[in-house]
């Protein structure tokens, strides 16, 4: 590990600190909603994951990654990798820049590891985990929901699963990817958070849209 | 009561009401009955209501012509409620329902007893087109009043003066095909496709998908064209390819396939949306569309002739006439006279004597019409005057008779002696007018055609009209060109499609005859002289008033468009523009082509400014961006500050006991608190809003001394500068600190409104100019929180909760360190925008309340204070530090700030921003400088934007020495002072300067340095 | 509204996602001291404003963060190619004269859009030489 | 020149609107003039007019492509107002403003000039800060003005949403009372017809392909109806500027933009000022038709397609129904765009060229209606003596040389 950058382990012991995500106050200042019966629109958050910024040749962090975290670099365009227990995942949002999405508690460990494969190479490692959250969408309404809400295409036969993109959500922008059958999930920037929950809440309202009872907002 | 008492016009059988039951409605406020099924123009038909507004210019009764969007007349006030009122409605597009509540538009205290009738009438022969440009001119004080009364004769509907109760949404769409218009045409064509796999929608703009086959005799597969429709729309839905969108118009066509359409949701149910099982639903919804390939299945719009009188109640399109028999079961009359120029009108007198009501006459203005529909009518018994054609209707409030006359088209003479048929309704057809609106919105433009006598479209690439929509009308070409744009579009798209005959349904063949070219109507006077024949009966105007336009010399179509208002409705000439063009053609003595063509703007038809906004509004009108710690500032009662999108925390008002009880601080009292709080004790402030970019790479120290106007090369790890950032014109464009994290690693921050466009700045150098530099730019703005505790306490406080060594000689000003601040990984910044000893802590935004409590809970004993930005700005201008955006504008140099020390002028890189200090204004004498003010009288707060002079007694204009940028009240100096960009400032320290007020004060203030408070900054060091 | 294609992102997005950046292919000057105050006025002002193809630059804000080329017909709106930075427009203004042609025959191209590429962008020095000389 | 007048009317009335005159001749272009205007728009026919009312030249030709005004003139918001920031800026808006209080008498047209008042909103503490710095600059150079608070917009316009639930609550407001609307297509009209009775001859459907230069001296001009001489040529086509500069060598930092607006239904009066917010970005008025006019920001990208981008629109309505939730039913008409020619600095270029007797009056941007007596008046005098009116002498291209700009965007960043 080259010591020309500032390697820096800042998150804290969540057993013993008081950690709020991002959504945590929009819990508080919205509400909770329950879904409706049939669950045809369900928002949850998945908090306090570990969310780095990979910067470099596609190349180079491929394979850096495929030995650190088993899973390789996704090489087209708008497309997202996702490892075996659907963990970890890394997803395309530039030619020289993926999200890497892991556990919280692996974050600094896998930037460690990164870095020391990478050695000199000219990248960038950035842990932005408490810049963003993961919003998870699910239930049959939920592409309705996003039709309402975003100008890209979500319809399932385009919006294939495996796809991400960064695209805008109402009048902001968000990172949408469809890692399963089931699931689609928005990343959003934590000062927007609350504006995207109070969106989702508004434009599922006619789906009977609801939050899943286990969102953690506090800490974990 | 029997069911022809209650409804008279309404027919025992036939149509697609549903005569069990019974809509109650009001119309002017008389109460009425109708069907579902009905529109409101049926309705009121049905029951016999002639008078459904007052015009526009001249105040005369209209009636309703048409059965569609292009009704130029029956426009109404809808609304049972005020929060409910909608200008404007077209009857003839408002589905019924129980309940309904409407009234004219126009005329007082009713439209039958309206007053302004009689100005309509006294008046109208002096208001000839433009006749407002000519008159009230004199004198000239009293246009104001002339035109306060010109408002109030002007406009249709009014406004609601209460807000919406209804919300409106929009739904993004993406699709291969987009058919606009579900009549046989779109229907085929989107089958067409739907087979070959596109992934379809076809939106119809009516209450019923099908178009022409809801009204037409004509039969397909020997069966009710009825059946075919049942059948064809049940196939679309079994696609699930397609999706269907009825109530829904196709209103603007913009680039790239790009289609707004409009879903009325709920219009048809009632006046408020109701609410769907428990859920509440958009009143109306906005598809914003974006094909692959847009089939316009658009129909065409029938035009009436142009005759004297045309414009009084019982003169109806003859298509109409068909539609409101055939579809609503309505015959809106007991005799009708069908005045037309073609054969397919014929259908219209067919249709009225199958009724079982009189028709007087079919009068044809070609001399020997032939087709099969003239036979039938023939057949039937129906009397057929050829060569002729109504000049004249007669009646005041419903047509009474009809004036026939022979006529010689193309002399433009009566050559007849005239015959009076009695009648109540006069229905006309001059042809077909192809509705070319959304393929013309592309900006292609339309050509004439002879053969159809009408405007077809031209189109750009991916874009086919087909049907009527091109001037193709009758039944079984219109069903092979949908099958055929359908299967051609589907073939562009990539799917493989082919035309197969067998599926086209059979339709019995007709004959028609040609059409002759007939708009308006000779009269037996001249046109200037003949009763009003009206062209653009929304906007009253009449051929007379084409033809002064013409003589005055406005000979371009648009300036006659213009000087007349023809085409200016809310129908925007859907009946009127050709038949205008012809008027303006004639009277110049050209052809059609030659004079013109005609362009539609968007909307096709009006859209509600709710449905464009759909849910931007209100609570979701903007993003509101919060830091972590929000819930706590709402809990303290902050007020906030809009910063961009960021709710800051402005003060934080407290509650105080004065002599008159309770109440909660003034804000200049909560600033002054907090001001004293930081600079005699401790203060917090949440700074998380700042940008903040993470700049890694092996070039990031040479692309920062690239961006920056200052030195960055022997900036060492731990340490900290700040950097002033210009544009290449040489002008400010932001501020901040950078920290050198590790060799090759930096955190830059931002002023928080430029955060995301330095970041954008950073990468467009970068990527266009230097991608040969090593280095990566990440925002991680919201990755880290960042509280300044500031304040001669300072260090006290943190120290109880951080294992960081704060001394002064190991952790110096402009130093960070890394450690631990209340148990949450941190790094510190030592970096002062108060003056006062501060720190920095950057904790991850998870654990940025965590933090943020534990300080306060460690800081009772210090009376830790939180403050706003309004302090914030206090206690930095009382340094003299700028907030860039406030003390600058886009014309300020970092040499104009008097910021030398941060100018690198000798770096070896030519710097962003240094070449354009050398530009002759940049270097001139004279240029404005940030300097101090200090008010001669120290009560005196200067306003901020108030106006510097060096001579105040100088007369008006007085010249303009520069203006106060940034002014404030402080509690340490306890007097005003101000910052001030000045004329040469910096030579004219200790000079005076004025400052003339709006209320006649004139303050007089000093010119001093920018520090106000410690000015050789000993404080920061402490 | 567009419809653009992204040369990096390799697909038609919505205008929405996208900015706007002015003419395309300004190059700074290479030694702005060397420039007279005419050359650098026009180095910062002075822009063509072709009215018909026109080569601009434009970022995909809310996307993949690139600026990439567009070339662009001003009057029809019609988008003849994208490219990414550093690389050249293979349609230019005789594009215009030959396209009238066809669209007097009556059919016209839609979109067509420059060869894409590589997957990193930035160091090389081949992305240099062609960035400076455009 | 027939004189309008009520009287008139009644007249025309007895005699069934049969002998009106033409307003303007259709004459064939003379193989010279003394000065060629290029552009029959309002500023062009203003310049022709003024040249010939108040510097007695009145041979003269106005060329004009299309039909008189039928460029940005049709296609504006048609307000007024004249409270600019700099002083160069102010003292041109001012000297056109002066020009408007009294148009409708000296033209003998009515067009109807309606100062009803102009507000323009403040959101944020800096957009107060700069409306005390605009309004304190108009004091000083004589143009009305005052700062409103919230409560003096609310009772100026009850029917606006002046409370703190607003995502922007209204902070207050400048006031211009002395500004206001008027009728765009008149002011063309009007102008054409005062003109042509001075002997001006107005020229439609001429359209200019190329200059006729010679020594750098222009000689006149190449056009679809032959060659036209002149040693004085005055350049006023606004969005097509550019493309005229190209012809005859000359580059112009200038880029044309799509610049849309809306109108509403008619309706009946409901809003007697004019509203505009720069922050929510929007402006609004309702003509005497009963309209409300509605104007949006220019679209990013170079246009000259008369038409932008659908965002610009929706996000132009909902600032308007967030200021005036009330109108959230009242339905959009029609749209449009015009073509505007845009300057670095958002000011105009008023200017001598590399080419002797060859100037441009162009860069309007979206100011450029309201100037249209001020801009044709200074224009006229310019071409007159030869020399730049002192008025319009800040405005020459050189600033963008020399750094002197006038820079109404970055500094005043109010809309026009």
């Amino acid at each position: 590990m080259s010591n020309s950058v500032h390697v820096y382990d800042a998150r804290a012991d969540h057993a013993t600190v008081n950690a709020q995500s991002p959504l945590a106050y929009s819990f508080q200042r919205s509400g909770m909603p329950a879904p409706g019966e049939e669950g045809r629109a369900v928002v949850g958050e998945r908090a306090f994951l570990g969310h780095l910024i990979l910067r470099g040749g596609a190349i180079v962090l491929d394979e850096a990654l495929r030995e650190v975290l088993g899973i390789g670099l996704p090489g087209r365009p708008n497309s997202l990798t996702v490892d075996a227990d659907g963990q970890r995942s890394v997803q395309w949002l530039s030619p020289d820049e993926w999200l890497l999405i892991v556990p919280g508690d692996e974050t600094f460990g896998l930037e460690t590891r990164l870095r020391a494969h990478l050695g000199g190479s000219h990248v960038a490692i950035v842990d932005v985990s408490a810049g963003q959250t993961l919003i998870e969408l699910t239930g049959e309404a939920a592409h309705g929901v996003l039709m309402k809400s975003t100008v890209y295409d979500v319809d399932p036969h385009a919006f294939t699963v495996g796809k991400g993109v960064t695209t805008i959500f109402a009048k902001t922008s968000v990172i949408l990817r469809r890692p399963d059958e089931s699931r689609w999930e928005l990343i959003v920037r934590r000062s927007f958070a609350d504006y995207v929950y109070r969106w989702l809440l508004d434009a599922g309202e006619e789906y009977g849209i609801g939050v899943a009872r286990e969102s953690r907002h506090e800490s974990q | 009561m029997s069911q022809s008492a209650l409804q008279p016009n309404r027919l025992a059988q036939g149509g697609q009401i549903d005569r069990t039951h019974a809509l109650t409605f009001t119309f002017n406020g008389r109460s009425y009955t109708g069907h579902p099924g009905d529109t409101l123009a049926s309705a009121l038909l049905a029951n016999g209501v002639d008078l459904v507004n007052r015009s526009f210019k001249y105040s005369r009764p209209r009636g309703i012509v048409a059965a569609g969007a292009e009704e130029p007349n029956a426009v109404v006030q809808l609304g049972a409620t005020e929060a409910t009122q909608v200008p404007n409605v077209r009857a003839t597009q408002q589905a019924l329902y129980d309940g309904l509540v409407a009234c004219s538009t126009n005329g007082w205290p009713d439209a039958q007893r309206d007053i302004m009738r009689w100005v309509g009438k006294l008046g109208s022969p002096f208001m000839p087109p433009g006749f407002y440009y000519k008159t009230f001119m004199a004198p000239a004080s009293m246009w104001m009043t002339y035109e306060k009364y010109i408002r109030k004769t002007a406009g249709l509907g009014r406004s609601p003066t209460q807000p919406d109760p209804d919300i409106y949404d929009h739904m993004h769409r993406h699709c291969d095909l987009l058919v606009v218009g579900a009549g046989p045409a779109g229907l085929s064509a989107a089958l067409a496709a739907a087979r070959a796999g596109a992934r379809v929608i076809l939106a119809d703009e009516q209450e019923a998908m099908g178009g022409s086959l809801l009204d037409t005799r004509e039969t397909l597969d020997d069966q009710p064209a009825a059946q075919w429709l049942k059948t064809t729309l049940a196939a679309l839905v079994e696609h699930d390819n397609v999706t269907l969108l009825p109530r829904t118009t196709a209103h603007g066509y913009h680039d790239h396939h790009f289609v707004t359409l409009h879903e009325r949701r709920t219009e048809h149910l009632g006046d408020s949306a109701p609410s769907q099982a428990g859920h509440r639903q958009s009143r109306s919804r906005l598809h914003r569309v974006r094909a692959g390939q847009v089939i316009l299945a658009t129909g065409a719009h029938e035009r009436p002739l142009v005759y004297a009188n045309n414009d009084v109640p019982g003169n109806l399109l003859a298509g109409a006439v068909s539609t409101y028999i055939r579809r609503y079961g309505v015959v809106p009359g007991q005799k009708l006279v069908l005045s037309t120029s073609n054969d397919h009108a014929y259908r219209a007198a067919l249709d009225w004597q199958e009724a079982g009501r009189e028709v007087a006459a079919i009068v044809d203005a070609r001399t020997a019409p032939e087709g099969d529909l003239v036979a039938q009518a023939k057949a039937a018994g129906i009397r057929v005057i050829t060569g002729s054609a109504v000049i004249e209707a007669k009646g005041a409030q419903r047509v009474s008779a009809a004036r026939v006359a022979a006529i010689d088209v193309d002399a433009f003479t009566v050559t007849g002696k005239v015959e009076t048929l009695e009648c109540d309704t006069i229905a006309s057809s001059g042809g077909y007018s192809p509705v070319i609106h959304l393929a013309s919105h592309t900006g292609a433009r339309p050509v004439w055609s002879d053969d159809i006598i009408g405007f077809v479209p031209t189109t750009v690439a991916g874009v086919t009209a087909t049907g009527g929509a091109h001037g193709v009308y009758p039944l079984g070409e219109v069903l092979a060109d949908g099958v055929e744009a359908g299967v051609n579009a589907a073939t562009a798209l990539g799917f493989a499609a082919t035309v197969n005959d067998a599926d086209l349904p059979r339709v019995a063949p007709r004959h028609e005859g040609p059409a002759c070219a007939l708009f308006q109507v000779p009269h037996e006077k001249a046109t200037l002289r003949a009763p009003k024949q009206f062209v653009d009966l929304q906007n009253d105007v009449t051929a007379g008033a084409i033809e002064v336009a013409t003589l005055e010399g406005f000979e371009s179509i648009e300036h006659v468009k213009r000087y007349t208002a023809m085409g200016f409705g809310t129908d925007q000439g859907k009946l009127g523009n050709i038949n205008g063009m012809a008027v303006a053609a004639r009277c110049l003595g050209q052809s059609i082509p030659e004079t013109g063509t005609t362009v539609f703007r968007p909307n096709y038809t009006p859209v509600t400014f709710g449905a464009v906004v759909g849910r931007h509004c209100r609570e979701l009108f903007d993003p509101e961006r919060y830091t972590p710690m929000q819930a706590w500032h709402v809990a303290q009662g902050a007020e906030f500050e809009d910063v961009g999108q960021w709710k800051r925390p402005w003060y934080y008002p407290q509650k105080r006991r004065t002599s008159e009880g309770e109440g909660l601080e003034t804000m200049a009292e909560a600033v002054a608190r907090e001001c004293r709080a930081v600079r005699e004790g401790v203060g917090i402030l949440d700074a998380s809003t700042l940008g903040k970019i993470d700049i890694q790479g092996a070039d990031a120290r040479e692309f920062l001394g690239r961006i920056y106007t200052n030195k960055w090369q022997k900036l060492a790890p731990g340490r900290v500068r700040y950097g002033l950032m210009c544009g290449d014109d040489g002008m400010v464009m932001d501020d901040g600190t950078t920290s050198c994290l590790a060799e090759n690693h930096f955190l830059m921050t931002t002023t928080t409104g430029n955060a995301a466009p330095v970041l954008e700045w950073l990468e467009l150098w970068h990527q266009t100019e230097w991608p040969e530099l090593e280095v990566y730019f990440n925002s991680v703005t919201d990755h880290w929180a960042t509280m300044t505790v500031t304040g001669p306490e300072a260090r006290k406080l943190l120290t109880e909760l951080t294992d960081i060594d704060l001394d002064r000689e190991a952790f110096k000003f402009m130093d960070w360190r890394e450690g631990h601040v209340a148990g949450v990984p941190a790094r510190v910044f030592r970096i002062s925008f108060t003056g006062e000893l501060a720190f920095e802590i950057n904790v991850q935004a998870h654990y940025a309340m965590h933090v943020w409590e534990a300080l306060f809970a460690h800081g009772d004993k210090y009376n830790l204070t939180p403050y706003g930005t309004e302090t914030m700005h206090v206690l930095r201008a009382e340094k003299g530090f700028i907030i860039v955006g406030q003390d600058t504008d886009g014309s300020v140099t970092p040499e104009d700030l008097g910021m030398y020390w941060a100018i690198g002028y000798d770096k070896p890189f030519p710097w962003v921003g240094k070449r354009a200090l050398t530009r002759s204004d940049t270097r001139r004498e004279g240029r404005k400088h940030l300097v101090g003010l200090k008010p001669k009288d120290a009560s005196v707060v200067l306003e901020e934007g108030a106006p510097i002079v060096f001579d105040p007694k100088h007369a008006i204009p007085m010249p303009m020495a520069g203006h106060v940028t940034s002014s404030y009240y402080s509690p340490t100096l306890e007097s005003g002072f101000a910052l001030a960009v000045v004329k040469g400032g910096h030579q004219r320290l200790g000079e005076s300067v004025y400052l003339p007020m709006a209320d006649g004060r004139v303050h007089e203030a000093e010119i001093v340095g920018t520090q106000f408070v410690d000015p050789k900054g000993e404080r920061q060091h402490v | 509204m567009f419809h653009i294609y992204c040369p990096y992102c390799e697909e038609l997005r919505e205008e929405e996602e996208f900015h706007p950046k002015g003419q395309a292919h300004i190059a700074r000057p290479e030694e702005p001291d060397a420039c007279s105050d005419e050359e650098w006025g026009d180095y910062l002002f002075f822009r063509d404003n072709p009215r018909g193809i026109h080569h601009e630059m434009w970022l995909h804000a809310v996307g993949c963060r690139k600026f990439f080329n567009i070339t662009r017909n001003t009057v029809s709106y019609e988008i003849l190619e994208t490219y990414k930075m550093g690389e050249q427009p293979t349609v230019g203004a005789e594009h215009l004269a030959r396209e009238e042609k066809t669209a007097r025959e009556g059919k016209t191209d839609s979109v067509q859009v420059a060869e894409g590429g590589q997957q990193t962008v930035g160091a090389s020095d081949a992305a240099q030489a062609s960035v400076k000389g455009a | 020149m027939q004189r309008y007048s009520g009287f008139g009317l009644v007249k025309h009335a007895l005699r069934h609107h049969e002998d009106w005159q033409r307003q303007w001749r259709n004459p064939t272009p003379k193989p010279g003039y003394d000065v060629i205007i290029v552009g029959g728009g309002g500023h062009g026919l203003a310049t022709a007019y003024y040249l010939a009312k108040e510097h007695g030249i009145t041979n003269v030709a106005v060329l004009e492509k299309g039909w008189l005004g039928g460029g940005n003139t049709a296609r504006n918001t048609t307000i007024v107002r004249s409270n600019y920031l700099w002083d160069e800026s102010a003292a041109l808006y001012e000297h056109a403003m002066k020009h408007w209080e009294g148009l409708s008498q000296e033209l003998n047209y009515n067009v109807m000039f309606s100062q009803r008042g102009v507000l323009n909103l403040g959101h944020t503490l800096q957009d107060m800060r700069d409306i005390q710095r605009r309004v304190n600059a108009n004091r000083l150079n004589g143009i009305d003005g005052e700062v409103l608070d919230a409560e003096g917009v609310q009772s100026l316009v009850p029917i606006m949403d002046c409370s703190k639930r607003a995502r922007y609550p209204v902070m207050g407001a400048s006031w211009q009372p002395r500004a206001g609307v008027a009728r765009h297509d008149a002011v063309a009209w009007g102008y054409a017809r005062a003109a042509d009775a001075l002997g001006v001859d107005l020229l439609q459907n001429t359209e200019v392909t190329g200059f006729k230069i010679r020594d750098g001296q222009i000689q006149g001009v190449h056009t679809n109806r032959g060659d036209i001489a002149s040693k004085t040529v005055g350049c006023v086509t606004a969005g097509n500027s550019s493309v005229l500069a190209g012809m005859a060598g000359l580059n112009l930092p200038l880029e044309s933009h799509p610049l849309q607006a809306l109108v509403s239904e008619p309706l009946k009066p409901v809003l007697d000022t004019v509203v505009m917010s720069n922050h929510v970005h929007g402006y609004i008025s309702q003509s005497d038709k009963g309209d409300l006019v509605i104007g949006a920001g220019i679209d990013g990208y170079n246009g000259y397609g008369q038409r932008g981008s659908y965002p610009t629109v929706e996000h132009t309505l909902q600032a308007i129904v967030e200021m005036f939730p009330i109108f959230s039913r009242v339905r959009m008409n029609r749209q449009w765009g015009g073509i505007v020619d845009t300057c670095p600095d958002a000011c105009p270029i008023l200017s001598k060229t590399k080419v002797k007797g060859l100037y441009f009056n162009c860069g309007w941007g979206t100011g450029g209606f309201k100037a249209t007596p001020g801009s044709g008046h200074v224009f006229a005098a310019s071409l007159a003596k030869g020399e730049m009116h002192p008025i319009a002498a800040p405005f020459s291209i050189d600033r963008f040389h020399s750094g002197a700009l006038i820079d109404e965007h970055g500094a005043a960043g109010v809309a026009h």
